[in-house]
């Protein structure tokens, strides 16, 4: 390694494990796509401090144990200046126990699993949505409807993952709170690959809501099986799935199939959030595609390197304790809002906007103040 | 030691002959290997350099335990991440029931991980030890897969797909992987040790008959399930153990990291690398295929090449080394020593020993010397 | 000659087991090798049936060489063996055991010709035709073994202990028909360790010890022999137990 | 009622697409008395060769079957020769490494060709279904189960009623005697594999266009390749489709009527089970005596 | 009583009926034959006796107890070892550690002892060297001929020392010098009290050693007597021996 920690006049060096290969290794390119944009762009602004910046990524394999031999590499042997998140909140979690151990800060970009937080760590911060609220917007949206027309039944499948069950869980109780009845609540393991009954279930709860608490894979073997099914409910929402851009559209067979199915987020390319325009042209120069093409994941990457670069500008220094100290205390700009952290290291300020799919793009439908077009309420049939 | 001597002859090798020679080697190689570990971590102290080691550790001794059962009798279980995971929830939930905070303290919980392991061992073995071969490994393979399906759906114990955390202890990077080194490297030896005296005795024989013919070994008085339940037993015991300690070190477990199916079958390909069956054996395919692996998941796991690289690398050494390394070396060794002494498969002197004074002499050295 | 082995040294990856056998085969007749257990009789015939490969020396087979051939090759010359233990296909039934004798024929019909003649040979054939080959009784097995290799029209057929395991009965049945087998012209190369009845059989006795021929002759010469008849060919159990 | 019947027939079409990746496991096992890891690494392989062809060729993935099995046979033919056929002791172990290793590069070829993104196969009919009377089926799964039926028909023929098929069971049970009475077991050992990993052309096809995979999903398919073989009986065809269609089934109608969460943990009971009354497998024989 | 008496077994295999109520007795210290064509039981008849198969009816006695439905490894602690027809070694563990697995285990510590250093360690040798395997002690038990491993494995049932040996064709197969010594062996064995039920193809064999003689013929005892008396039976030669 070229040691850049010590000097001070050489890169910045920041160390990164994620995943190319195992469970995460298609979330893993993109985070990876999402930091080397960042580098590259604060880079060309003159770099951190005065100094470039240099990323040193490590290839954990999705496993837990690597993650715990990467962040050690990257902290006592390459000497590394900062250290970037993994992705997920299972190796979010070892990766925060070794950086806590040398008195790093961890900043990621998706370890939101409420246990993340109770470790009683205070080092680790992420700046993306508290993942359990990640529904709340499409629940509320859907209980703020006039009685009439709003949807009577709704149908949830999560799969068991500490990610995505806690989101729909929150969304179930606020809409029974709104009156709509569970028709159907079903979870389902992590290794699933034969959704098939798990989507006869919904089909046949003939629910007018869906909420599926997926991934990509698990989202796109349902649409696939309501499309065969002719079930048309009149909303669908995926916690995650529908924001992966063109692996998404690739993995239901065109963008005919996603109209009208949403999915929140904290961030759309349109958003109007610091460097966020210049993220997106930048990623399209670099990746070519669409900008509807852009995983979600990308600017959860690129906000932790904002974060931390705008943290250690306020320091003037790359010293740790000073680091976590400001990320505690300040508040933050990045390409998906505002950024503070609360005690525990999550992002208080961030927004849940709700997304969906309208003509090939996926466009922010609420809140009003940032939506783009009005929600398509009933979601359209799926294409003959 | 003769030990290698000894499992060299069942793996189809020429015999010990050269054994009272080798026997001083053994001990002085034995000695050496144990020296440079306990020196290790504190000539090479990069934490980063530790982590590795204490995981390579981690594996070697659950590989020797898992050889303890699966190397001598032939049952090749791929379910042996039960008994990890046994392991792991254990140390995890009674460090929580009991308030046990990070330090010293935990690993007081590690043989009690070990006994808990042993006691899953029993249900487990009762069942799938009445099947042979394919079918065992395939029983092996689903009750695996109950018991990880357990650990995600019993969520009172095991808190489900959140996982559980382990205490923290408060020591500071750069010292703290030692007491977790030296902690698995005593569980190493043990089980070293154990699996030295069990390949020794009577009762280790009798593994081996069954490994070869369990019904005519039942035939000749060996209580074979009673054999074969307690070796797995014993096998479940250190491989809990490991767990616990793989728990406490990596601080948070899951139904899927703890129970994790890539460990069976790692193990079970550590053991076949070095030999299946020998004491030296699991221990060198976890020595190398560990730090390997780590090594190309960092070095070139960016391009997924590592993958490539891992397999070739697998591939090379299978087709060079088929029996193991372990025995190719043996084998080798002996090569040097049988060319001042006879092999053992001389051909047939005058068979019937009555018989033989009619027939002209024939010293068979004369013919093997001339051979190798 | 038919079969000529010239200085044929073998061995399994250890040492050597053949140490230079000597073997002669003439044609039409019936050759018989005795020994001690582990003189490598046994592996004599894997040498000449292409599984082991000779380290050195020469195998002729009708003038021509076996060394090197694969089984297949071997067989296709005319060629059969049937070895001393488990060769049958437990799971097949007895009739395609048999069948499968003629592996090598083409021809369905002579196939079924062949197979008829067989079974009227031997009842347990007919009587046990579809179950399964493994669970017959020892004998039984051996006895099938032996009807597979008449599959085939050889004319070398390689036997290691066909006695082995046949009730006295069977016995008689099967070395008659290896008569039958010769006077048709067939010749025939067998191991026995029911020595004597075995070189009464033979024209010509072979010797093996310790991996070499050590006599070789007429059947009546070596079974008179009487240094061969006292260290290969036992005494009588009877007159022992008479001195008991 | 009808939503258990949902789920038996269902379970009975994705059965179907099971069968068809087991099979070739299920005829290189009885044959070769090989364990091949590398099965579910080979389907995966299988599905994203379809994958290529359609997307860059626009061939249909049934058409594409007719390049597909023929370029997969050929693969298999040549890792057998390079890999397994050198195994001279032992061959049993020593191959469930060398079909680790070989699994574990594909995959990673995979990653490097494909990267790592989950991908799925379409055509016209891998959305459309027919209507049967309550509810739809798929069509996909229809064209895939039927695909299956034949190719194991096909095989059926091949293993039973020809020649060679005698050829391979006679390997089976007993190499050495096979070569004795003239049974080339090297090119029947060859042509094994290379029809074990052909049938992995059309069984990653039909897996590919029903599920998203990626190069990783072949971890998660060969142990419920392994688990439908043994249930089945090793080197059992009839045993193969049924034990699938019971697998599937089962999981269906428990996650139907209880919970998917449990789904498996109650075939993997049952498998537990039924191993313990028959552990030769469910239509697996036993040819030993004691004598 | 008789030492073993087997009473009444009657075992099916599907539509083969390997055993028709066959009722045999073994005296104490005696040497006795069990004859009978191929496909007659024998086999199937010490499987019973030595708990390799249930009987579907009928009782097994050794010394006045039932063991019907003991297995195996009891059978064989109880005092009977047995050879089998097809030879059933441990091809991976060498010729010495063969003759080791066989002998008996007092309590845990020499089930926990080194094998090596046994007290039998001597007497396994000795029987060795009887049967001409002595250069091929470290052999691995695979590589031996096959007349070489039906030795073993007789030599590893004697080191055993069990009250009663039942042999299935111990002569099949075995040089005829060698088979005169074993039948001196046995003689002397039995002198020593060993009881002896061998099953064996070889007249002379049978005849020379035996004291009583059983005939066997489809599943069922077609006679029983002097090895004379055997010899002269009609139905004995009608079945069996053949004119
Ligand atoms: N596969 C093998 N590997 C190593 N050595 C072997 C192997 N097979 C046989 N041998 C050795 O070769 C020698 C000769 O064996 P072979 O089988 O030819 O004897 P044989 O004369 O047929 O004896 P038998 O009468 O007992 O059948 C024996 O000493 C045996 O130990
Ligand atoms: N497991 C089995 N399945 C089917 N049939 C069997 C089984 N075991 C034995 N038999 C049949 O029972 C009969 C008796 O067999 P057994 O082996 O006892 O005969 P044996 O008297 O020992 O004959 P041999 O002298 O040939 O050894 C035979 O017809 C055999 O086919
Ligand atoms: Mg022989
Ligand atoms: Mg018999």
């Amino acid at each position: 390694s070229t040691g850049g920690g010590s000097s001070s006049s050489g890169p910045i060096t920041i160390g990164i494990s994620l995943s190319t290969s195992g469970d995460f290794s298609a979330d893993g390119k993109a985070f990876t796509q999402g930091y080397q944009l960042w580098a590259k762009d604060i880079n060309a602004k003159g770099g951190l401090l005065g100094r470039q910046v240099k990323l040193v990524f490590l290839n954990d394999a999705s496993s837990p144990q690597q993650v715990t031999t990467n962040y050690q590499t990257l902290i006592t042997q390459d000497k590394v200046d900062l250290l970037f998140g993994p992705f997920s909140t299972l190796l979010t979690k070892p990766a925060s126990v070794i950086a806590n151990r040398y008195g790093y800060a961890l900043v990621e970009g998706a370890g939101g699993g409420p246990s993340v937080f109770t470790q009683g760590l205070h080092n680790v911060f992420d700046v993306s949505l508290p993942v359990a609220n990640n529904l709340n917007s499409f629940a509320n949206y859907i209980a703020a409807m006039p009685a009439a027309t709003r949807p009577k039944s709704a149908a949830y499948a999560t799969e068991d993952d500490p990610f995505t069950q806690p989101q729909v869980d929150s969304a179930r109780a606020i809409l029974e709170a709104a009156g709509v009845t569970t028709a159907y609540y079903k979870v389902y393991p992590a290794e699933t690959t034969d959704f098939t009954p798990i989507a006869a279930g919904m089909v046949n709860a003939k629910a007018q809501v869906v909420v599926t608490g997926t991934l990509l894979p698990d989202v796109s073997a349902f649409i696939q099986a309501f499309h065969q099914q002719h079930y048309n409910p009149e909303a669908f929402i995926a916690t995650a799935g529908p924001d992966q851009g063109t692996q998404f559209l690739q993995s239901i067979g065109g963008a005919a199939t996603a109209e009208g199915i949403m999915v929140p987020n904290g961030w759309y390319p349109d958003l109007n959030a610091p460097g966020n325009a210049q993220m997106v042209s930048e990623y399209i120069a670099q990746y070519g595609g669409t900008k509807s093409d852009i995983s979600s994941d990308v600017p959860e990457a690129y906000s932790v390197g904002q974060v931390i670069a705008q943290a250690v500008t306020q320091n003037n220094s790359l010293d740790q304790t000073k680091l976590i100290a400001t990320l505690h205390s300040g508040t933050f700009q990045s390409v998906q809002g505002p950024v503070k952290f609360d005690s525990t290291g999550q992002n208080t300020q961030a927004q849940a906007y709700l997304f969906q799919w309208q003509n090939s793009q996926l466009i922010p439908v609420f809140p009003a103040n940032v939506a783009t077009a009005p929600v398509e309420f009933p979601k359209a049939n799926w294409p003959a | 030691m003769a030990t290698v001597a000894h499992t060299q002859t069942s793996a189809g090798q020429p015999g010990r002959s050269g054994a009272g020679r080798w026997k001083p080697f053994q001990i002085v190689f034995w000695l050496a290997c144990l020296i440079a570990a306990i020196v290790f971590p504190l000539v090479f102290s990069s934490p980063a350099i530790t982590t590795i080691a204490f995981f390579t550790l981690v594996f070697a001794a659950a590989g020797t335990a898992w050889n303890i059962f699966c190397g001598y009798s032939g049952y090749i279980a791929l379910g042996h991440a039960v008994f990890f995971g046994s392991g792991c929830y254990t140390i995890a939930i009674l460090c929580a029931h009991w308030h046990i905070a990070g330090g010293w303290l935990p690993f007081a919980v590690v043989p009690l991980a070990g006994v808990a392991a042993a006691i899953v061992a029993v249900p487990f073995g009762v069942v799938a030890l009445r099947t042979r071969r394919h079918t065992f490994v395939v029983i092996t393979i689903a009750i695996f897969f109950i018991f990880q399906l357990l650990a995600y759906n019993l969520r009172g114990i095991t808190a489900g797909s959140s996982g559980l955390e382990l205490p923290i202890p408060p020591w500071s990077g750069y010292v703290f992987n030692l007491p977790f080194y030296y902690v698995i490297l005593v569980i190493l030896i043990l089980a070293v040790v154990t699996s030295w005296f069990v390949r020794h005795s009577k009762y280790g024989l009798e593994l081996l008959a069954i490994r070869d013919d369990e019904d005519r070994a039942r035939g000749l008085g060996v209580r074979t399930g009673l054999v074969k339940l307690s070796a797995f037993m014993l096998s479940a015991f250190f491989v809990g153990m490991c767990g616990a300690v793989w728990a406490y070190f990596v601080e948070s477990i899951y139904p899927n990291t703890a129970f994790d199916a890539q460990f069976d079958v790692l193990i079970a390909l550590m053991a076949f690398l070095g030999g299946l069956g020998t004491i030296a054996g699991p221990l060198l395919g976890a020595l190398i295929l560990q730090p390997v692996t780590q090594y190309l998941t960092i070095s070139i796991g960016q391009s997924g090449l590592n993958l490539v690289v891992e397999g070739v690398i697998f591939l090379a050494v299978i087709l060079l080394l088929p029996q193991g390394i372990v025995p190719a070396v043996r084998e080798l060794i002996f090569r040097r020593f049988a060319r001042r002494d006879a092999m053992p498969v001389a051909p047939a002197p005058p068979a019937p020993a009555a018989v033989a004074p009619a027939t002209e002499p024939n010293p068979p050295d004369s013919v093997a010397a001339e051979r190798s | 000659m038919l079969l000529e082995l010239t200085n044929v040294v073998a061995g399994y990856g250890g040492g050597d087991v053949l140490r230079g056998v000597n073997l002669a085969v003439e044609e039409g007749t019936i050759t018989c090798i005795v020994g001690p257990n582990g003189a490598g009789k046994s592996t004599v015939f894997t040498v000449i049936s292409g599984i082991l490969k000779p380290r050195t020396g020469q195998i002729l087979f009708k003038g021509k060489s076996l060394v090197g051939l694969s089984p297949q090759q071997v067989l296709t010359r005319g060629l059969v063996q049937v070895p001393q233990n488990h060769s049958l296909f437990p799971a097949m039934t007895v009739r395609e055991n048999v069948e499968l004798g003629a592996y090598m024929l083409r021809d369905r019909s002579l196939v079924r010709k062949r197979y008829d003649e067989i079974q009227a040979l031997f009842p347990t054939v007919r009587e046990r035709a579809s179950e399964q080959a493994g669970s017959l009784s020892g004998g039984q097995q051996r006895l099938v073994e032996f009807a597979r290799c008449l599959m085939l029209d050889p004319s070398l057929v390689l036997l290691d202990e066909p006695s082995m395991g046949l009730d006295p009965k069977t016995l008689r049945e099967v070395f008659k028909t290896i008569t039958t087998m010769k006077e048709a012209g067939r010749t025939i190369l067998l191991v026995e360790q029911n020595a004597r009845a075995g070189l009464r059989l033979a024209d010509h006795g072979v010797v093996m010890e310790s991996g070499q021929v050590r006599l070789d002759g007429p059947s009546e010469g070596v079974l008179n022999n009487p240094e061969i008849s006292a260290l290969y060919l036992g005494g009588s159990v009877s007159k022992q137990a008479a001195g008991a | 009622m009808s939503l258990v019947l949902q789920g038996i027939v269902t379970g009975i079409l994705t059965g179907g697409v099971y069968a068809l990746m087991a099979a070739g496991l299920t005829l290189i096992f009885g044959v070769m008395d090989i364990i091949n890891i590398a099965q579910g690494a080979f389907v995966i392989l299988g599905a994203y060769l379809s994958y290529w062809l359609s997307v860059h060729l626009h061939i249909d993935l049934f058409l594409g079957l007719f390049i597909t099995i023929p370029v997969m046979f050929v693969l298999g033919v040549i890792l057998e020769w390079l890999l397994i056929r050198p195994l001279k002791r032992d061959r049993t172990q020593l191959s469930i490494l060398v079909t680790y290793a070989l699994a574990i590069i594909i995959e990673g070829l995979l990653y490097f060709f494909f990267s790592a993104d989950n991908v799925k196969l379409f055509a016209w009919y891998t959305t459309q279904s027919i209507p049967v009377g309550p509810f739809y089926l798929p069509l996909i799964y229809l064209l895939a189960f039927a695909l299956s039926v034949v190719l194991l028909a096909a095989l059926y023929v091949l293993l039973y009623r020809t020649k060679f098929g005698r050829s391979v069971r006679a390997t089976t049970q007993n190499r050495a005697a096979a070569l004795l009475i003239g049974i080339d077991v090297e090119r029947v050992a060859a042509l094994t594999f290379g029809v074990g990993v052909a049938l992995t052309a059309a069984g990653g096809m039909a897996y590919g266009a029903t599920t998203p995979f990626t190069p990783n999903s072949h971890y998660d398919l060969i142990s419920r390749l392994l688990v439908i073989i043994i249930f089945a009986g090793m080197g059992s065809l009839g045993g193969a489709l049924i034990a699938s269609v019971g697998m599937l089934v089962i999981e269906n109608v428990t996650s139907l009527l209880w919970s998917p969460v449990w789904a498996s943990t109650v075939f993997y009971v049952l498998l537990v089970i039924i191993l313990l009354v028959r552990p030769q497998g469910l239509f697996g024989k036993f040819a030993t005596r004691n004598q | 009583m008789s030492l073993l008496q087997a009473t009444d077994i009657s075992k099916a295999f599907g539509g083969i009926q390997a055993l028709n109520a066959c009722s045999i007795a073994v005296e104490q210290g005696s040497i006795t034959g069990l004859i009978g064509p191929n496909g007659s039981g024998k086999t199937t008849l010490f499987n019973v006796i030595t708990g390799y198969e249930r009987p579907d009816t009928g009782t097994v006695q050794f010394k006045g107890a039932d063991i019907s439905k003991y297995g195996p490894d009891r059978i064989f602690g109880l005092g009977i070892g047995r050879t089998f027809q097809l030879t059933r070694i441990f091809p991976r563990l060498t010729v010495t550690e063969n003759m080791h697995v066989a002998i008996k285990r007092k309590g845990l510590a020499s089930l926990l002892g080194r094998w090596s250093a046994s007290s039998e360690h001597d007497r396994a040798l000795q029987l060795l060297q009887f049967v001409g395997l002595t250069h091929l002690k470290d052999a691995p038990a695979g590589s031996l001929s096959y007349g070489q491993r039906k030795l073993l494995e007789l030599a590893f049932i004697l080191v055993a020392e069990p009250q009663m040996v039942l042999l299935d064709e111990p002569a099949g197969g075995i040089n005829p010098t060698l088979i005169g010594q074993l039948v001196e062996r046995i003689r002397e064995l039995n002198r020593q009290g060993m009881t002896f039920l061998i099953v064996e193809h070889n007249m002379e064999f049978v005849m020379g050693l035996c004291n009583r003689v059983m005939v066997m013929h489809r599943g069922a005892k077609l006679a029983e007597g002097t090895p004379e008396d055997v010899r002269a039976n009609p139905a004995v030669l009608e079945a069996y021996l053949g004119d």
